[in-house]
């Protein structure tokens, strides 16, 4: 499976309410129903080691006890034509899913060297009930 | 399969929901502020605010928003918007439109070619660059792509090229 | 006008309730209302037959029985950089509209062969009432 | 600080209800709360006065009367990787935030010159209550 990514869920803009708790680089939802879920990862390189990606992924993925394998609910991938000096990539995501109480939300990225997670506007991830 | 809660009505009237009737379309350059209280009398209608405008006859309760020219993309407005007609847009003059999608509904206004030292074969317009003539005019050299003026006097850097158009010339010229 | 879209209505991750029904590629509005509309339309090459195209386009668009001109709502177009290889590019759109019972929202697309439609996550269209 | 765009709140799709007002180009938060607030904006070029930019940025703004100053929301930053002839880059930010009645949404970009302002449906704003 891709990395999976960490968020922060107090300091600064994060904040989680109404039973909607983060664990374990997971949004867990407290109770089932539809919820609109987004994120966006800022990708940005080159990075020293890595050779030039051709390409940058994210993926909003859920995990449920009653399922041993997670299911992948909206993908982001996009090809980078940039050429070798700095280059930026912002992938945002957003839909609404059919959640149970007890599932996991999580964001995978195809290279989590390649995220920017200097600030946080530029990388975020939630969920709210409709 | 018509959409099963809005009923048939005559031509030239809409079923308008919060009234549950038919009423009377209000004509092109104008929008639906009320709804008529029985098919007889007639819809309440005003026309589009200034920057807004609908081309047909309709029961909407706005007008939509003119598009704008792109100014900064040198392109010039064609015709402006009206209460029934969008805007339209061209390009400014000596500049041609170069398409971003199939449908030229996106486009962006390039300089046209100066074909300097050529013929035009033809001039440039609206929707295409200039066509120039593949040979150099009277009194002109090719050096690369471009067609050069004969030096009035033989300077050293006149090369073979320019020797062989313009020495002849000055030959004529001072003979 | 562009072409429009089919979606999935009922299988996978695809649902729809509370009336808001999805008949000949739309979706329609079953009460009168603001709703939050999104899609996204996964765009990649290259196809066998095309020459690469300048740029893609995904506009969703309202059509209303009260008016006989469809109205775009929502547009996302982009040009593309990447070189002849395969390429991938993701538009995301989403938005508030004011919408009357019966209005009909679809997906249009500069060019349906370049759509990604293998991988629902990918690629989504939805709404819903606020 | 970076330009601030100013937007129509009346004609065409545009409009605002339950006391969430536009002035002075941003919107004014008229109860307490999490909202879910959103923007595109098009990008487009060239511009002959302009060189061409090696990227293009969106941020969404909070200002509010209790911190002297601006609060960074949302950023979309995409560096350019197109040739000489004409570009378009939409860049589409929406996330929850909370907020207090009387803050102020703006949205500010790296270049307005380059900002597509022709067409209602490319460039947008917008926030609502949860």
């Amino acid at each position: 499976h891709l990395p999976i990514l960490q968020w922060e869920d107090k300091r600064g803009l994060a904040f989680t309410k109404n039973n909607l708790s983060y664990s374990s680089n997971a949004l867990v939802i407290p109770v089932s129903g539809d919820y609109y879920v987004y994120a966006q990862v800022t990708f940005r390189g080159p990075i020293e080691s890595g050779t030039k990606p051709s390409s940058v992924t994210e993926i909003i993925t859920k995990v449920t006890d009653s399922y041993p394998e997670p299911t992948q609910l909206l993908t982001g991938t996009k090809t980078l034509s940039e050429n070798g000096n700095g280059w930026f990539q912002p992938i945002y995501l957003g839909a609404v899913v059919s959640l149970e109480v007890g599932d996991k939300l999580m964001v995978n990225v195809s290279d989590i060297k390649l995220v920017d997670y200097t600030k946080e506007h530029k990388t975020f991830f939630g969920a709210f009930l409709l | 399969r018509r959409y099963v809660t809005s009923f048939p009505c005559p031509t030239g009237m809409n079923w308008i929901e919060t009234a549950h009737q038919c009423c009377p379309q209000c004509p092109a350059g104008t929008f639906l502020s009320k709804p008529c209280t029985s098919p007889e009398n007639g819809s309440e209608c005003l026309a589009c605010p200034a920057g807004t405008f609908r081309t047909q006859p309709n029961t909407l309760s706005e007008c939509q928003a003119c598009y704008e020219c792109d100014r900064q993309a040198f392109q010039s407005v064609l015709s402006n918007c009206s209460a029934t007609s969008n805007v339209a847009c061209g390009c400014e003059p000596g500049r041609f439109r170069v398409c971003l999608d199939k449908h030229c509904s996106e486009f962006s206004c390039r300089k046209c070619q100066p074909c300097t030292g050529r013929l035009i074969q033809r001039p440039c317009s609206e929707a295409q660059d200039t066509l120039c003539d593949s040979n150099c005019k009277p009194d002109f050299y090719r050096e690369g792509d471009e067609c050069r003026p004969c030096p009035t006097s033989t300077p050293d850097t006149c090369g073979k090229e320019c020797q062989q158009v313009c020495g002849s010339n000055n030959d004529q010229g001072s003979g």
